[in-house]
């Protein structure tokens, strides 16, 4: 059934642009604070890897690049998968791109599913092996003082982008049963544009982190 | 607002060290540079008020002046020049503070929690009490074993954080032999404010390596036992009169039979006394936590056996 | 401020700009290929350049995201500046961090971070340890020695237990050997208590003949001690070699005195100064053209009524004036720049085609408010200034038979003879030369194998001329 | 909503009283569902007097233990000096920072005053985003029940900074409150956010960048900070959790990591946190100065830029708290410059309120005495802000009680008095009720004086080396902690007779009509207590907010 609910601009807000304008500066905001919230993590990067060098280069040799690179493609193909959301969403006359846009929200969620089983795995071989933050850490293969402070940074960096994740896949997840239900159209589509800002974000962090603790 | 250098004045403690003069005199030009413009701006304001009162209810402003350029660039560039003068005087005298001079004499200090103590060149290791020579600069050389603290002395105008897992280091040069105080001014923990100490500055020439800590000959071992019983601080934690504290109590303690925390029968006597002191963990009696600190390096073995002597004296 | 002023947008603003499906797909192309990029790189090893090089592509691949996924070149210029507000308030955070840890040795030069002062601890108890080992008599001395490779450098008599800080403090007296901390122990672990050792008596210690009286060397004035400080990233070795830098070059040129001769710097008659400037200093068009815009923009109150491309006029001119500090524009090349100016006015005249995409370039909305201009204005003018300064601590003097090249904080020298000092000038930047009639110096002293090279020599025609008067008989080569 | 009219702000204030936005719907539904900014303002503001009386009462405690030393010279116990033992005044005086930092100051001004005022002065019918808006409370009340059960469940003792590596090995219920502080990060960053996008997006037509309250000015910059800083507290507060939880050891020394590293992300937030404390204090103070001195504000484009420079260049300073605390002497210098960059915007403001008084017309009114006593006080702050902006005096001074009277004169001489006038300015606009003008004079003077007895003192103290967070002290300071005791008491009172007579006049204070105080901004154009959507018609604001009449001009005299 291809049909749209009307959507009805709030009584403080003038007309629709002022609404989206104010919705998507907002979001834009609140990005922001993200991107601060993890800086935390990359100055702690940073500092450590410049105090213990030696160290840094051993332990990132633990872990597996080809996983990363396969992570990485994962996310910017559902980072991708979403634009496309949004277009179709902003292309959506009368509830012809209804399914379209569930779809595509659709495909971004398993293409999250999978990059967090990818983690799975990863970590799962981790806890096994020993390498692991502070005090928890008993490998042996490492032969330079602290190690376990980088798998405490990559823990700690890897552990919060996945929480985001998560956060992601339930927003998207609430977006797509709206789609669903025609909400989204040409005239009213910012839920799932907020909705990919958020993900793209994630997406973003995901490259930096990428080859700061495979590739580096 | 002269700030005397032996009696300290209104604002400040005695100048103790050469460096304090210089700080004193950077602190009076601020001072006076703050009367001045705390003057302009309150006597202004009062005057100001006064001067411009409203009399009736409905009385408006005589006149709407909203701008000045000329002010408004004077009292932001103004006070900028003041400040950047501030600035300079107060990093050259910081780096002063912080450069030690050349062939100091260095004190290792090392700080836990609540209390603070000193390893001389010949090796004497002194808790709560730091003797320097006078008119000679006296490096210390600091660590700490398990939170942040901070060693102040406040006639010597000196401070630095002592931060575990590295070493911090801070100077001064006691102008004269006197007696001054040691605060912590980092917090860390329940005895903070009780983490004190004294500087004892001595005249001695340039090759004092120490204070001497063996046993002085004219003191009776159970009398100097009683001494390290105080200064090292048992006191604390174990009462002579027979009560309870944090240790077991000295009172009738020689020869007797104790039973340990893990059930076995002990006698006390001298071995047991020596290992206690050196390795307390070891032996705990039953019903005590334990957390002895250990004295290993800090007691030498003339001290055991005057402590041993002071603990028989308890009957 | 650039805020909008208008509370509800015209409603065209509605039908948001839809980017066509092509630039969504090339943009997915050019990430998979720049992931491809990085991890291809990644297995080259450049040292630390690595993480710089992984950072840039990395941050081409989030630009990319941002400006077209997330329809930032389309949004309000306001999200943008929101986004890059962000990231400045990030790299603060970075930059003064980094400022601390990095610095924190360059009072006790020959100190790591963290990693190496563990190691010094350990010393530290081992020389408390051995000066107390030393008060024991002889036979129990050596049953609890302590194994030689574990001590630091031999200690002088009066053991002075002070770390590394002591000696490599540099002073008048020729520096001590720099105490070399023991090779990095590993960490044992945690915990292990040293083997108890049974409680020796103790004989009052041997009366050891007193050192000869020595004179407390003068207290040296602290701001000679400190190096000027030197970001380069971590590490113990970067800051053992930058230490063994500073001694040589303090020592060589005698610290603290300033030769006589450049103390009265006299003007005229028979010396002249040279002073080079960094090329920067070309950038004085911009800063002439931030002033002015920003006293323009002040004085129109600022309101957004100023036609936009008053923001691109002055990035055209900024790019312009970069492109004369980076490129030489020697004859050839300003010929053709002057020959293509002149055929593209002539195709605009002929097809108006071209005059409108020119036009179209120029009144793209790009305003930049009183406070940018402000902004720029304040900080050319300290960097100009600083570079005037500079030219202050790094200057050439031609005297009537030396050559002098003062340079560095404390005023080291370096001298040639001037007897027949081949010189030769060069003017190859029609740009620079037009700006502040500059010019290169070749100077190739009598027994010297390399030439002395003086860049960016402002009015370098009247610079010669003096040079010819002061040095008499020297041969000139023409302008190259 | 009918389109904006093209004439003045019309002059609604005295027009006939229609139901206002309290007696609109009754029921306490209405109160705890309700998106109205207003309702939230007021909610805000019972929160944050009930959490600055808690601790007003921590303070009370720690000045009674300190009344007199706990030992005399010679060891000595003294009788009734020490009332509460180490580790007990420990968890008291970290209370009394917690309860005051997170629960009253930061969200005080913005959260209670500015909620109610700014849509109000903007010419908007709601914020932006109501619904994070009372998002933005429930966390606030989530974090303070998070914060009390903390403090009873096992107390805290790190001091408000939670330095590690004590705050990551002691005991005590300390994941809680970091925890606690995190939820009330949150609530910061979404009123800081609503503020923008509203200051941006909703401003009424014809009200540019120029014509807005300097009030507004001072909350979007206090929101810009509370937007960027904020976040830096999250995750420094994650990462002390995760060091005490997981072990992670960036923090702890044992494990190869660093305190100081720790101090530089807290005092990232914290030193910009201290400029969203003081700065809606100064949008107040513009506001109190041009009302009863009725005069336009000396220097409209300095004040409102100076905010912004302070909240940029507040990003830049927090070094200044580490100075010795082993950071490297090139830090401190880069600190202690930028320090001296960060003072002028602040000396800026002072001297052009007290230029605003010039030819003025000036009632002295309950808020224009906290206003006056706000200029003395933070003028002293700021001054004596001075010796530990220098490096070489800041070694002597730095965490003493010179530090503890400085904070005190800056945010409880600053912020408080401006809280204070703010409250007593719009309190008829809030409530359409005024309350005794004898009494607020008489409680405005006793606070004034009770301040200044408590915490002069403390100067003295601290220069003469007296260190802070001690429980116990040397005999030599015993008289200056009597007497800033005996301080307490005179604040204590002059607070006390404050809450008395204000709610006193909720319910038999006289009618308020809708400017009592002749004031020019948009917020006394409509009645007391305002009608539920503000304004019937969106006004057009032609002129700026403190264009006042001069004598003897044709303007006329103002109906007051």
């Amino acid at each position: 059934m291809s049909s749209i609910v009307k959507h009805h601009v709030a009584h403080h807000f003038h007309d629709r642009a002022q609404e989206s304008g104010s919705a998507k500066m907002g979001m834009w905001l609140f990005l922001v604070t993200e991107v601060l919230l993890f800086s935390g993590l990359f100055v702690a990067y940073t500092i450590i890897k410049a105090v213990n060098p030696v160290m840094w280069a051993e332990a990132s040799k633990q872990l597996d690049a080809t996983l990363g690179t396969i992570n990485t493609v994962v996310l910017i193909g559902s980072s991708l998968t979403v634009a496309l959301a949004v277009r179709a969403a902003q292309t959506n006359q009368a509830g012809e791109k209804n399914k379209q846009i569930a779809g595509l929200l659709g495909v971004t969620i398993l293409l999250a599913g999978t990059f967090l089983v990818i983690k799975y795995f990863e970590y799962s071989h981790k806890f096994h092996v020993g390498l692991l933050p502070g005090t928890h850490y008993f490998f042996e293969g490492i032969n330079a003082d602290n190690p376990h402070l980088f798998f405490g940074v990559y823990f700690l960096m890897t552990g919060l982008h996945g929480i985001h994740v998560v956060i992601g896949m339930v927003v998207l997840t609430w977006v797509m049963i709206r789609s669903m239900k025609g909400h989204f159209y040409k005239d009213y589509y910012t839920p799932v544009e907020l909705g990919g800002l958020y993900w793209h974000l994630v997406d973003l962090i995901w490259i930096y982190l990428f080859p700061l603790l495979y590739l580096v | 607002m002269a700030s005397g250098n032996d009696t300290g004045s209104f604002w400040l403690p005695p100048q103790g060290s050469t460096v304090a003069g210089e700080v004193d005199s950077l602190f009076d030009f601020i001072m006076w540079l703050n009367i001045i413009f705390f003057v302009l701006i309150t006597v202004g304001a009062i005057w100001l008020v006064l001067r411009y009162q409203r009399k009736s209810h409905d009385q408006l402003a005589t006149a709407q002046i909203g701008h000045n350029t000329a002010f408004e660039a004077a009292w932001t560039f103004g006070p900028l020049v003041l400040l950047l003068i501030l600035f300079v005087w107060g990093f050259r005298l910081f780096l002063n503070l912080s450069v030690a001079p050349e062939g100091a004499y260095t004190v290792q200090v090392t700080a836990k929690k609540w209390s603070w103590t000193f390893t001389h060149p010949n090796g004497a290791v002194v808790p709560g009490e730091l003797e320097v020579p006078a008119n000679r600069p006296v490096k210390l050389v600091m660590a700490s074993q398990d939170v942040l603290h901070s060693f102040f002395v406040p006639d010597f105008r000196v401070k630095q954080d002592v931060v575990p897992g590295r070493l911090t280091s801070l100077w001064f040069e006691a102008k004269a032999p006197g007696e001054h105080q040691i605060f912590c001014t980092e917090y860390c923990g329940k005895d903070h404010s009780r983490m004190l100490a004294k500087v004892k500055v001595i005249a001695a020439d340039l090759d004092y390596q120490g204070p001497q800590t063996g046993k002085p000959d004219d003191v009776t071992p159970e009398d100097w036992g009683k001494q390290l019983y105080t200064k090292y601080g048992c006191i604390a934690c174990h009462t002579l009169d027979g009560s309870k504290g944090v240790g077991p109590s000295f009172k009738g303690l020689y020869g007797r039979e104790e039973s340990m925390a893990d059930g076995s029968k002990v006698t006390v006597n001298e071995d047991y006394i020596m290992e206690s002191i050196y390795d307390p963990n070891a032996k705990i009696v039953a019903g005590f936590a334990g957390g002895m600190p250990t004295f290993k390096g800090q007691i030498d073995a003339e001290g055991i056996q005057s402590i041993i002597a002071f603990i028989k004296a308890q009957k | 401020m650039s805020a909008s002023t208008h509370d509800h947008e015209s409603h065209d603003a509605h039908h948001e700009h839809i980017t066509p499906l092509s630039h969504y797909f090339g943009v997915f192309g050019a990430l998979m290929v720049l992931t491809a990029v990085t991890v291809w790189l990644s297995h080259f090893h450049f040292g630390v350049a690595n993480t710089f090089i992984a950072m840039a592509v990395a941050t081409l691949k989030a630009s990319l995201v941002a400006m077209i996924f997330m329809h930032l070149l389309y949004d309000d210029r306001l999200n943008t500046l929101i986004f890059v507000f962000g990231l400045l308030f990030v790299s603060l955070f970075f930059i003064f961090t980094l400022a601390d840890v990095m610095t924190r040795t360059y009072i006790e030069p020959g100190r790591d971070t963290l990693g190496k002062q563990k190691a010094e601890i350990a010393a530290l108890k081992l020389e408390a340890e051995k000066a107390r080992k030393d008060a024991l008599p002889a036979p129990l001395a050596d049953e609890a020695a302590v194994p030689e490779a574990e001590r630091p450098a031999p200690p002088a008599p009066a053991t002075d237990a002070a770390p590394a800080t002591d000696a490599a403090a540099p002073t008048a007296r020729p520096p001590t050997p720099p105490l070399r901390a023991p090779s990095r122990a590993r960490a044992t672990p945690r915990g292990t208590p040293p083997p108890p050792r049974p409680p020796t008596p103790r004989r009052p210690p041997t009366p050891r003949p007193p050192p000869p009286p020595r004179r407390l060397p003068p207290r040296p004035d602290p701001r000679t001690l400190l190096p000027p400080p030197r970001l380069t990233p971590g590490g113990a070795s970067a800051t053992r070699s930058a230490v063994d830098r500073e001694e040589r070059a303090m020592t060589d040129g005698d610290p603290g005195h300033k030769p006589a001769a450049a103390k009265t710097p006299n003007r005229g008659e028979d010396r002249l100064i040279i002073r080079p400037l960094s090329t920067i200093v070309f950038m004085y068009p911009t800063w002439l053209a931030s002033w002015i815009f920003a006293l323009v923009m002040s004085m129109g109150n600022a309101s957004p009524e100023l036609p936009g491309y008053s923001g691109i006029v002055f990035t055209l001119f900024f790019f312009f004036n970069l492109s004369i500090v980076a490129f030489d524009y020697t004859r050839l090349t300003s010929i053709v720049i002057a020959l293509i100016l002149v055929i593209l006015g002539l195709l605009s005249a002929m097809y108006p085609i071209v005059g409108e995409v020119i036009k179209d370039v120029f009144n793209q909305p790009l305003f930049m408010n009183a406070t940018f201009y402000w902004v720029w204005a304040v900080g050319f003018t300290i960097i100009l200034f600083a570079v005037l300064v500079k030219t202050r601590f790094d200057y050439w003097e031609i005297k009537n038979n030396e050559l002098l090249h003062h340079h560095g904080l404390l005023g080291d020298v370096e001298r040639w003879p001037a007897p027949d000092l081949r010189i030769s000038k060069e003017i190859n930047d029609v740009m620079e030369f037009l700006l502040l009639r500059a010019g290169r110096l070749v100077l190739v002293p009598q027994r010297e194998p390399r030439a002395l090279v003086i860049e960016n020599v402002p009015n370098i025609n009247r610079v010669e001329k003096r040079m010819q008067q002061l040095l008499g008989t020297l041969r000139v080569d023409g302008p190259s | 909503m009918s389109m904006t009219t093209t004439q003045a702000a019309v002059d609604h204030a005295n027009d006939p009283q229609e139901t206002d936005y309290l007696h609109a719907r009754s029921g306490i539904k209405h109160w705890l569902y309700t998106v109205d900014h207003k309702r939230i303002g007021v909610m805000y503001l019972v929160a944050v007097a009930l959490a600055f009386l808690l601790g007003g009462f921590f303070a009370s405690m720690v000045r009674w233990e300190l009344f007199s030393p706990n030992f005399d010279a010679a060891g000595v116990a003294i009788p009734g000096g020490q009332i509460f033992e180490g580790d007990t005044y420990n968890r008291i005086f970290t209370l009394h920072g917690l309860v005051m930092v997170f629960l009253f100051i930061i969200p005080g001004i913005p959260a209670a005053l500015g909620n109610f005022v700014l849509p109000l002065q903007l010419g908007a019918k709601d914020v932006a985003f109501p619904r994070l808006n009372l998002a933005s409370f429930y966390v606030y009340v989530i974090g303070t029940v998070m914060a009390l059960w903390a403090a009873i469940a096992g107390g805290v003792d790190t001091g408000w900074t939670f330095y590690t590596p004590y705050s990551s090995g002691v005991g005590g219920s300390v994941v809680m409150m970091t925890l606690a502080a995190f939820v009330l990060g949150f609530s910061s960053i979404f009123t800081g956010l609503n503020f923008i996008v509203t200051v941006h997006r909703m401003r009424a037509p014809g009200l540019t960048w120029d014509r807005m309250p300097l009030f507004v000015w001072a909350i979007y910059a206090t929101a810009i900070i509370q937007v960027m800083a904020t976040p830096v507290l999250g995750i420094t507060l994650l990462l002390l959790v995760m060091e005490r939880v997981l072990g992670v050891g960036i923090f702890d020394p044992a494990l190869g990591g660093d305190p100081v590293l720790f101090q530089h992300f807290f005092w990232f937030y914290s030193h910009p946190a201290v400029y969203i404390m003081i700065l809606p204090g100064m949008g107040v103070m513009s506001e109190l100065i041009t009302t009863f001195a009725r005069k336009t504000i000396f220097g409209y484009r300095a004040i409102a830029l100076s905010s912004i420079a302070i909240a940029v260049i507040s990003f830049l300073v927090w070094g200044h708290h580490m100075f010795v605390s082993g950071q490297s002497v090139y830090a401190g210098m880069i600190f202690s410059f930028l320090t001296f960059l960060v003072a002028v915007p602040s000396a800026i403001k002072v001297i052009n309120w007290t230029a605003t008084l010039y030819k003025g017309s000036i009632a002295l009114d309950a808020p224009m005495l906290y206003a006056l006593s706000f200029l003395i006080l933070f003028t002293i702050g700021g001054l004596t802000g001075l010796f530990l902006g220098t490096l070489g005096t800041d070694v002597h001074l730095h965490d003493t009680y010179f530090v503890v009277a400085h904070f005190h004169y800056v945010m409880m001489g600053g912020t408080a008095m401006a809280f204070f006038g703010g409250v007593h300015y719009w309190w008829p606009k809030m409530f359409g009720r005024m309350y005794s003008p004898f009494w607020s004079k008489v409680s405005a003077f006793l606070v004034f004086i009770g301040f200044n007895v408590t915490f002069l003192p403390q100067f003295v103290m601290g220069s003469r080396g007296m260190p802070r967070r001690y429980h116990d002290y040397l005999p030599q300071f015993a008289d200056w902690h009597r007497l800033s005791s005996f301080g307490v008491v005179i604040l204590g009172s002059g607070i006390a007779i404050m809450v008395v007579y204000l709610l006193i006049s909720l319910k038999r204070g006289e009618k308020a009509t809708g400017n009592p105080w002749g004031a020019r901004s948009l917020e006394w154009s409509i009645q007391s207590p305002p009608i539920e959507h503000n304004f019937h018609e969106i006004p057009t604001v032609v002129e700026g907010p403190y264009d006042y009449p001069v004598a003897g001009q044709d303007g006329g005299a103002v109906k007051a």
